[in-house]
């Protein structure tokens, strides 16, 4: 049966509701009011969303593509809000509907203390909002509404504490970055327009073979290819959304925000959002090897590099950004090879394990009374057992261990490029290969700073409790490696996520890893030309997903975990001593990675510091000396010194005026003899 | 021979006459306290003269004595509005001159008979009339200048005015004498026929320019305006305020009769001179106007430029240049009236009110002045939906039609210029703190402040109702 | 033989030395006066050749009438000359320049 | 008495005026409730146009003619088309808030402010409503006395300074086009603008009359590089007059180019785009890049203003090498519509922002960035307006600012790539400098102990800045109904636009 526009309609406006309540209201329905608004309007779009992929899944519903009311409408151009909901929609949907229901729990707890209780609550009700309009979209329009109002939402929570001069740099930061990428974006739309005269989605992608043999002339005589010119700028809007590199600075500093926010924003759905968002114009990409290639390649290095980049990071949630940044890169190397699905599947597996990691993660924070430093922690693991173990079971899923939701979804991806042919694809492979060894280098460190070896703070029973209620204002200013109190295990509103989350980090791979890449399981959603059915290819060989993780075992990644395991161990665990010799020995690399390859500091100074002094300059040279003091005051001041100098003419004495008159006399006379003859 | 028929249409001025002798009679027999009485004669003598203006108004063009004298449409227009004006001047002049010890019988005379030269030199038909229409008002207006006879700048500035002026008239007269040769004529009407086929064009030419000096020096048009800047400072305001009124409309009669009724033919000669007059005048006047500091002073230059606009229509040579220069002088009678009006009201004993900055903070101490100044100001900057803008329009459109845009388009430039002392004025008064310890108010009784009002009202409803006002103007020189 | 063209050189000399001496004087009002009157004088000799020549009275009856208000000029001018000596004890035409700019 | 609703709507503020002037110094309070009353009752005739005019007519309604000067055939004729309706109603919507507005900030003559703010809103209607050349010109030029003495009397310290350069400045915009104006009267006998653009005229006397009507309408607008009396007179001028300014008055710029410059110039027009439309890619780049580095609050958001206001220009001007490059009269329509919406929306926008500072600067008295920081700590209620506002500012979808870029960004790129590049350069340069500013002002901790004291908005300014994000926000999510007001008049230009003179 079909599917309703009403339920769709409540899965989208119920968390706005949530929203306004908790955000006009606040005052008056105080906390508890607040947090059961919003979780309540996001638990119904959380079941209807369950509902919707039923339906289409089990039930066997059409898709369904329909305009709610036309936005504008001008001779043939129009662009309306309105919902496509496929398979690819609704497994969306359902990711982002479900971790941020996780997430609004925790929150209760990692909140509690914070005086912007409410406006939290209302934020992030916001958030799943806009996500939901820009996952539920069925045109470009919309698209971009979503893609903005995710943004505004990260701009509000990365600068949630905006008393941190660090926070409120952050969001700044990240909504410009974004900005860049928006505007590739939507010259893509523009793009889109102009060839194939329609923002809808379903007539775009229809005609999208009209595309082929099409050019954009940029110059006198140069023509680019019409569908390559329209993927890549639409890609760059990914690249900003989905932190690819060199776009990729925000998001790292984005972990100023509160934790739950990293877990829901910047881990687990709005980074995916460009994933999504590629996934959704595979037709359009599928017109261009080159932007292909292009996608590939800049995935393959921020894969790679920033995973790197995880290796040297002591603060518990910049190790787990840095992973962000690199899981995305996967994702992106996925989509890079037509491996759509490939990349949409492990942007769900991700989300779950990436959500779990940082949830875990900001636990371990709350025990440490908001410190974040790894090298002041050590041995959690008999204070936070359930913390520690489903911290575990993320990271395992992390490393691609086999059974675990990642093995699949990224031992898909490496095999899928493996299999491809385009060009770059050898760099592409090396990259993800080498990016699984480091992920577990990584991922191991800072599971054994974290919860193993000995601790590294002590414990003060001082003037104890009370004194970390406004922890806000003294985050990071009180002494590293003191504590007040011992640590102990979160409360069940943080810790129920974390299970809740565990379970499918665990076993949400096994089971839908048959459909989801190798049974067409999005149908239409998804378009891969044969050529590059990478996929397709994999399917020959898949027995099963229980086969599949017992032939991984014997796989390269696998060993290379292995490896990495072996090392860190070693490090961590018997001689931590080691590692600082490795980092006296490897100065110059560490330098490097320590400073993440010097992108922020050149950012900032040239587009910073450069785009204020380049204003200075137009400014004052521009506006104030030349069209002002020149021209307008200039002229005026001249006129003025004209006058000054005229009105001496005006002598008093009579002989002069007489003179004048006389003068006056024999020009008109002159001027006669001159002209008038 | 002058029969009956001429005396009647000559009748206005000839009962001006008998009447300004009449007040000369009266006054010397009156007692000082008596004066007002005066006062208020002078102003019914003036509105009876309009009555009879009007009223005897033939429904065309008549002469009389041989063509001496001509009344037609243009004369009436001139010669209302030249009573209208002197009422004004009247009216606001009282308490001024009161306050001052010149509340004399010898300001209304002279100024009456100065009108009755503007009369006679508007209706000229010959050479010998417009001379002496011309000496009749300039020679009561010397007197006028000197009326105050203690200043030493009131006379300074007679003597000035006397010398130049007597040059002018010379520069005048000398023309006439070689047009007369040239043409053998001093009718007007004949010169206009014997202009063309005479036998020393060049002669003639000559006799023009002179002419036109003359007529520049009565509009004060540079580079014959020297005397303006130092006459208005000098003279009383009270007199300032009539020589920068009346005697617009008479220079425009005057140069209308001359080169119009009497040399149109050489339009084409005297066109382009008109425009280099123009030129000057626009920019001298708009210029020098921008550092002066004596309001006086200030108007003074502004009625440099104006003139210069007047001219603009004036070198269209057509009926429709002729009719908007018409209009252009009206308005700027009004205007200047209104604006010396201003300054009179506020002036007392003691207070001349002349520099720009006594208006200080005029709006704190006296909005509804400070109001109509604005409104003057904006008038004459010639800002929508002021009167002044409307006749700057029609000079401009007039100057256009001619094939002036060039002059059209400099009239622009220096209207830009203008504006800016305009708005120095409105800015003294509305955004300057009052000095402290200054008092400034509306003077005089309920009669100057109400015509006085009606006055600056009137640019502005004219403004929006010019049109019945240009008709007239335009209906007085078809056919 | 004499004819009209000396007249109108005559006039125009006169008038030229009017004009000049309006400018060149320096010193004395009175002066100035009389160059106006010489100034008239010249234009009447041009009327009154004129008129002659042309065999036309029209301009001899002018020149009566400028006759009569040159009178009347000069009068005013006296008197003007006679306030500005008594307000400022001097009709040295170069002190008179209280007002200018 | 609705056959006259036009003049109606421009004689009554203006009449409306006189009371308040009488009531005087003395009576504050009369004088603000009756002007209160007049501007309410503008609006609410104002809003009977919704129904009177019929949007599926492209011609002309409600028409006025009777004649002015029977002399030169000059007539008082007004008439609206969508375009026109549009921006009265804006211009009536902002006349009540700006008296709201001003309320209790004025204190000096109040009453002398609300009758100039209603003679001001009067006359600005009626340039939105003329069709007759020189009632446009009179209404066009009368709006400047108003508008000088508010920026003079009630502006700040340099306010002499800008009032004269923003009257002189705007005054030489214009007076060439007086001439222009007198030149074609010559030409065609009169100066109502239907027949102006039905004559026909050499490519010549196009150019000239092109620059001349530029001049003007560039200055209004204003352009690059006639801007800079705009930073001057925001900066000095009282809350209410920038609101105004911003809010109306640079619209009769863009209005101006739709009135003249395109009907009455076509070819020249279009011969000239590439200099507009490059004039406007300046603004939206070296603007942008100004707007970054200012220090005044005021003078950032006048150039942002500037910046925005390009999009009108470039909307309007795309149109041409649209129709009459690409053929394409869908897409000069789509650039056309965005160049209204954005007029509309940069209305509500730069007014909203305009009130947001002026509800700072009657609190702090300084108008400086740096004398701010964590105003969010003490003022949530503007905090969240002023978020609202700056992102709308920044064309967040959503918000109406998003709208007109939007489509106009879209109608370029079908003209030319690159316009469409520097033109959506405008995403990434107004984010910078918009939201540096709320980094500034509203986040951070409380640096100046004065910005502890500051209380949240009263319900006066609540009300403003409520109604201002109620438009700002009802734009931005269903523009439809405003597109669909100004459809057909736009579709007539765009019509008109193919029609060559020569």
């Amino acid at each position: 049966m079909e599917l309703s526009t009403s339920v769709l309609l409540t899965i989208a406006l119920a968390p706005l509701v949530g929203c306004l309540l908790a955000g006009f209201f606040g005052r008056f329905i105080g906390r508890a009011g607040a947090h059961t608004a919003t979780i309540l309007g996001v638990a119904i779009a959380c079941g209807l969303s369950f509902y919707v992929l039923y339906q289409l899944t089990a039930g066997g519903a059409p898709v369904y593509n329909q305009n709610i009311y036309t936005w504008f409408e001008i001779g043939k151009y129009s662009a309306h809000v309105g919902f496509l909901i496929d398979r690819l929609t609704a497994m969306m949907m359902v990711v982002v509907t479900f971790v941020s229901l996780l997430v609004h729990i925790y929150t209760i707890g990692y909140m509690h203390e914070d005086p912007g209780y409410q406006r939290f609550f209302s934020y992030i009700s916001l958030f799943t909002f806009s996500m939901l309009m820009l996952v539920m979209s069925n045109n470009f329009m919309q698209l971009f509404f979503g893609w903005e109002a995710v943004g505004l939402v990260s701009y509000l929570l990365i600068g949630f504490w905006f008393k941190r001069p660090t926070a409120i740099f952050a969001n700044l930061k990240a909504f410009v970055v974004n900005r860049v990428g928006d505007f590739g974006f939507l010259l893509g739309i523009a793009g889109v327009l102009y060839f194939l005269g329609t923002l809808d989605y379903a007539t775009a992608f229809a005609s999208a073979d009209s595309l082929v043999g099409k050019t954009l002339q940029i110059t006198q005589n140069t023509h680019w290819d019409a569908a390559t010119v329209i993927c890549i700028f639409l890609f760059i809007g990914a690249m900003g959304k989905s932190a690819q590199v060199p776009l990729h600075v925000w998001l790292p500093d984005s972990m100023e925000g509160p934790t739950p926010i990293s877990a829901l924003i910047h881990a687990a759905t709005m980074v995916t959002a460009g994933i999504f968002m590629v996934a959704r114009m595979s037709p359009l990409f599928e017109l261009s090897e080159t932007a292909l290639s292009f996608v590939m390649i800049i995935g393959a290095t921020g894969a790679l590099f920033t995973g790197l980049i995880g290796i040297v990071q002591n603060d518990i949630k910049r190790v787990v950004a840095y992973s962000t940044l690199s899981q995305l890169g996967y994702m992106t190397v996925a989509l890079g090879v037509s491996a759509y699905a490939g990349a949409v599947f492990h942007l769900m597996t991700h989300a779950f394990f990436k959500a779990l990691l940082f949830l875990g993660a900001g636990s371990v924070i709350i025990a440490m009374h908001h410190e974040q430093d790894m090298r002041y922690m050590g041995g959690l693991r008999k204070y936070m057992p359930i913390t520690w173990i489903t911290m575990w079971v993320g990271s395992l899923a992390l490393c691609g261990v086999p059974f675990f939701a990642g093995f699949y979804s990224k031992d898909a991806i490496i095999e899928a490029v493996g299999e491809s042919h385009r060009w770059g694809s050898h760099y592409a492979y090396f990259c993800v290969m080498a990016g699984a060894f480091v992920t577990a280098l990584y991922t191991f460190r800072q599971m054994y700073m974290t919860f193993h070896g000995k601790e590294r703070f002590t414990v003060v029973h001082d003037h104890g409790h009370g004194h970390h209620v406004d922890h806000i204002d003294d985050h990071g200013h009180h002494e590293q490696g003191i504590m007040h109190e011992t640590p102990h295990e979160t409360p069940w509103v943080v810790t129920l996520p974390l299970i809740l989350l565990a379970i499918p980090s665990l076993l949400v791979g096994f089971f839908t890893v048959e459909p989801l890449l190798f049974r067409e399981w999005f149908g239409s959603a998804i378009h891969v030309n044969e050529a590059n059915n990478v996929l397709g290819e994999l399917a020959k060989e898949f027995h099963g997903s229980a086969a599949m993780a017992l032939h991984g075992f014997f796989q390269l990644p696998f060993l290379l975990v292995l490896t990495a395991f072996a090392i860190q161990t070693y490090i961590y665990l018997f001689n931590p001593a080691v590692a600082d010799r490795i980092k006296t020995t490897f100065k110059p690399i560490y330098n490097m990675l320590n400073h993440k390859y010097w992108f922020d500091a050149v950012y900032y100074i040239v587009f910073a510091r450069g785009g204020i002094a380049l204003g200075r300059a137009l400014w004052k040279g521009g506006d104030t000396a030349v069209i002002d003091g020149v021209l307008v005051d200039g002229s005026a001041n001249l006129v003025d010194r004209i006058a000054g100098g005229v009105r001496r003419l005006q002598s008093g004495y009579l002989y002069h005026y007489a003179f004048a008159m006389i003068l006056g006399l024999i020009l008109l006379l002159g001027g006669y003899w001159l002209v008038g003859q | 021979m002058a029969n009956l028929n001429d005396i009647l249409i000559l009748l206005p001025e000839l009962y001006l006459v008998v009447a300004a002798c009449l007040l000369l009679l009266l006054d010397a027999f009156m007692k000082p306290e008596q004066r007002p009485l005066l006062h208020w004669l002078s102003i019914a003598v003036l509105l009876v003269g309009v009555y009879l203006v009007v009223e005897g108004q033939p429904s065309q063009a008549v002469t009389a004595f041989n063509g001496m004298f001509v009344r037609d449409g243009v004369a009436e227009v001139l010669k209302v509005f030249a009573l209208l004006s002197t009422v004004l001047v009247f009216v606001y002049a009282k308490p001024y001159l009161m306050d001052r010890k010149l509340f004399i019988g010898e300001f209304y005379t002279l100024t009456i008979f100065a009108v009755i030269g503007i009369m006679l030199l508007v209706s000229a038909g010959s050479l010998i009339t417009v001379y002496l229409g011309l000496e009749q008002l300039t020679l009561s207006s010397y007197a006028l200048v000197a009326l105050n006879r203690d200043s030493r700048l009131s006379s300074e500035a007679a003597i000035k005015y006397f010398v130049l002026g007597a040059l002018a008239s010379g520069m005048l007269l000398y023309g006439m004498s070689m047009v007369y040769g040239a043409t053998g004529t001093l009718d007007l009407a004949h010169l206009h026929m014997a202009a063309t086929q005479t036998s020393m064009p060049n002669l003639l030419v000559f006799g023009l320019i002179f002419m036109i000096v003359g007529i520049a020096f009565k509009l004060g048009a540079a580079p014959f305006h020297m005397w303006i800047p130092d006459v208005y400072q000098g003279a009383p305001t009270a007199v300032t305020i009539f020589i920068g009124s009346a005697p617009k409309l008479a220079a425009f009669g005057m140069a209308y009769r001359l080169l119009a009724n009497g040399l149109g033919d050489l339009a084409h000669h005297w066109q382009l001179m008109l425009a280099c007059l123009a030129v000057l005048s626009l920019a001298i006047g708009n210029v020098v106007a921008l550092v002066q500091t004596n309001l006086k002073r200030l108007l003074a230059y502004s009625t440099i430029s104006h003139m210069g606009y007047l001219l603009l229509g004036l070198v269209n040579a057509g009926p429709e240049g002729y009719a908007s220069a018409l209009f252009y002088a009206i308005s700027y009678a009004l205007m200047s009236a209104a604006a010396f009006g201003v300054i009179l009201a506020l002036a007392r004993a003691g207070f001349e009110c002349e520099e720009i900055d006594d208006l200080k903070g005029l709006n704190q101490r006296s909005p509804w002045a400070a109001f109509l100044m604005m409104l003057v100001m904006f008038s004459l900057a010639g800002v929508p939906p002021m009167f002044g803008f409307f006749a700057k329009l029609l000079v401009f459109q007039a100057a256009i039609h001619a094939g002036f845009l060039w002059l059209a388009l400099v009239g622009a430039v220096f209207a830009i210029i203008g504006l800016y002392y305009y708005l120095r004025v409105v800015k003294v008064m509305y955004f300057d703190k009052p000095v402290e310890g200054t008092e400034i108010h509306l003077q005089g009784d309920v009669s100057v402040r109400l015509v006085l009002s009606l006055n600056v009202l009137a640019l502005l409803v004219l403004g929006l109702t010019w049109g019945p006002l240009f008709g007239w103007c335009q209906s007085v020189f078809v056919g | 033989m004499i004819t009209l063209s000396h007249f109108i050189v005559l006039g125009a000399v006169l008038f030229c030395i009017a004009l000049a001496s309006l400018f060149i004087n320096r010193k004395n009002v009175i002066v100035l006066l009389m160059s106006i009157e010489l100034m008239l004088l010249a234009v009447n000799i041009n009327f009154v050749a004129f008129s002659r020549f042309l065999g036309d009275v029209a301009g001899q009856v002018f020149v009566f009438f400028i006759l009569t208000v040159a009178a009347a000029e000069t009068a005013i001018g006296l008197a003007i000359l006679v306030l500005l000596f008594r307000n400022r004890s001097t009709i040295n035409v170069a002190e008179i320049d209280s007002m200018k700019g | 008495m609705f056959n006259h609703l036009l003049s109606l709507l421009i004689w009554l503020p203006i009449v409306g005026a006189i009371p308040v002037l009488l009531a005087g110094s003395g009576r504050p309070n009369t004088a603000r409730w009756i002007a209160l009353v007049v501007a309410i009752l503008t609006f609410v005739l104002s809003l009977y146009l919704l129904p009177m005019y019929n949007t599926a007519d492209s011609a002309k309604q409600l028409v006025e003619s009777h004649v002015w000067i029977a002399s030169l055939g000059v007539h008082y004729s007004l008439a609206v088309d969508g375009i026109s309706v549009a921006l009265i109603l804006l211009t009536t919507f902002v006349g009540i808030l700006v008296i709201v507005g001003a309320w209790e900030v004025i204190q000096t003559n109040p009453h002398q402010y609300m009758a100039a703010m209603l003679v001001l809103e009067g006359l600005m209607i009626g340039v939105f409503c003329a069709t007759d050349a020189l009632l446009f010109y009179v209404f066009f030029e009368a709006m400047l006395i108003p508008m000088f003495i508010l920026i003079g009397v009630w502006g700040g310290p340099r306010r002499v300074y800008a009032t004269l350069k923003f009257f002189i400045y705007t005054f030489f915009g214009s007076i060439f086009m007086l001439v222009g104006l007198i030149y074609l009267y010559l030409k065609a006998g009169s100066f109502d603008l239907a027949t102006l653009a039905s004559l026909p005229l050499t490519m010549q006397e196009q150019t000239w009359l092109f620059f001349a009507f530029l001049i003007a309408f560039a200055v209004k607008v204003p352009m690059v590089p006639v801007h800079t009396w705009l930073p001057d007179a925001h900066v000095e001028a009282p809350t209410g007059g920038s609101v105004v300014l911003a809010a109306v008055m640079l619209k009769i710029g863009g209005y101006g180019f739709l009135r003249f410059s395109l009907p009455i110039t076509p070819d020249a027009s279009e011969a000239y785009a590439w200099v507009v439309i490059g004039l406007s890619l300046i603004a939206v780049v070296y603007i942008g890049y100004i707007a970054l580095v200012q220090e005044d609050m005021k003078k950032l958001v006048a150039y942002s203003s500037v910046a925005h206001m390009g999009f009108v220009t470039l909307g309007i001007f795309i149109a041409f090498m649209l129709v009459r490059g690409a053929g394409n009269a869908d897409a000069a329509k789509l650039g056309m519509q965005g160049a209204m919406v954005q007029m509309i929306s940069h209305g509500f926008v730069s007014g909203a922002m305009f009130s947001c500072i002026g509800v700072l600067y009657d609190r702090l008295h300084t108008r400086q960035i740096k004398d701010y920081g964590g105003v969010i700590n003490v003022m949530p209620w503007f905090g969240f307006f002023y978020v609202l506002f700056a992102m709308a500012n920044s064309g967040m979808p959503g918000t109406s600012g998003f709208v007109g870029e939007f489509q106009v960004i879209l109608a370029s790129f079908q003209a030319n790539p690159w316009i469409a590049f520097f033109a959506a350069f405008t995403l990434i340069i107004s984010a910078a400098y918009t939201l540096y500013m709320v980094k500034r002002v509203l986040w951070g901790d409380i640096t100046n102990p004065h910005v502890a004291e500051m209380k949240d908005i009263n319900g006066r300014e609540w009300l403003v800045l409520g109604a201002f994000a109620a438009g700002t926000l009802v734009l931005g999510i269903w523009p439809h109904p405003l597109v669909h007001l100004m459809d057909s008049s736009v579709t007539q230009l765009v019509t008109q636009l193919g029609n060559h003179k020569i």
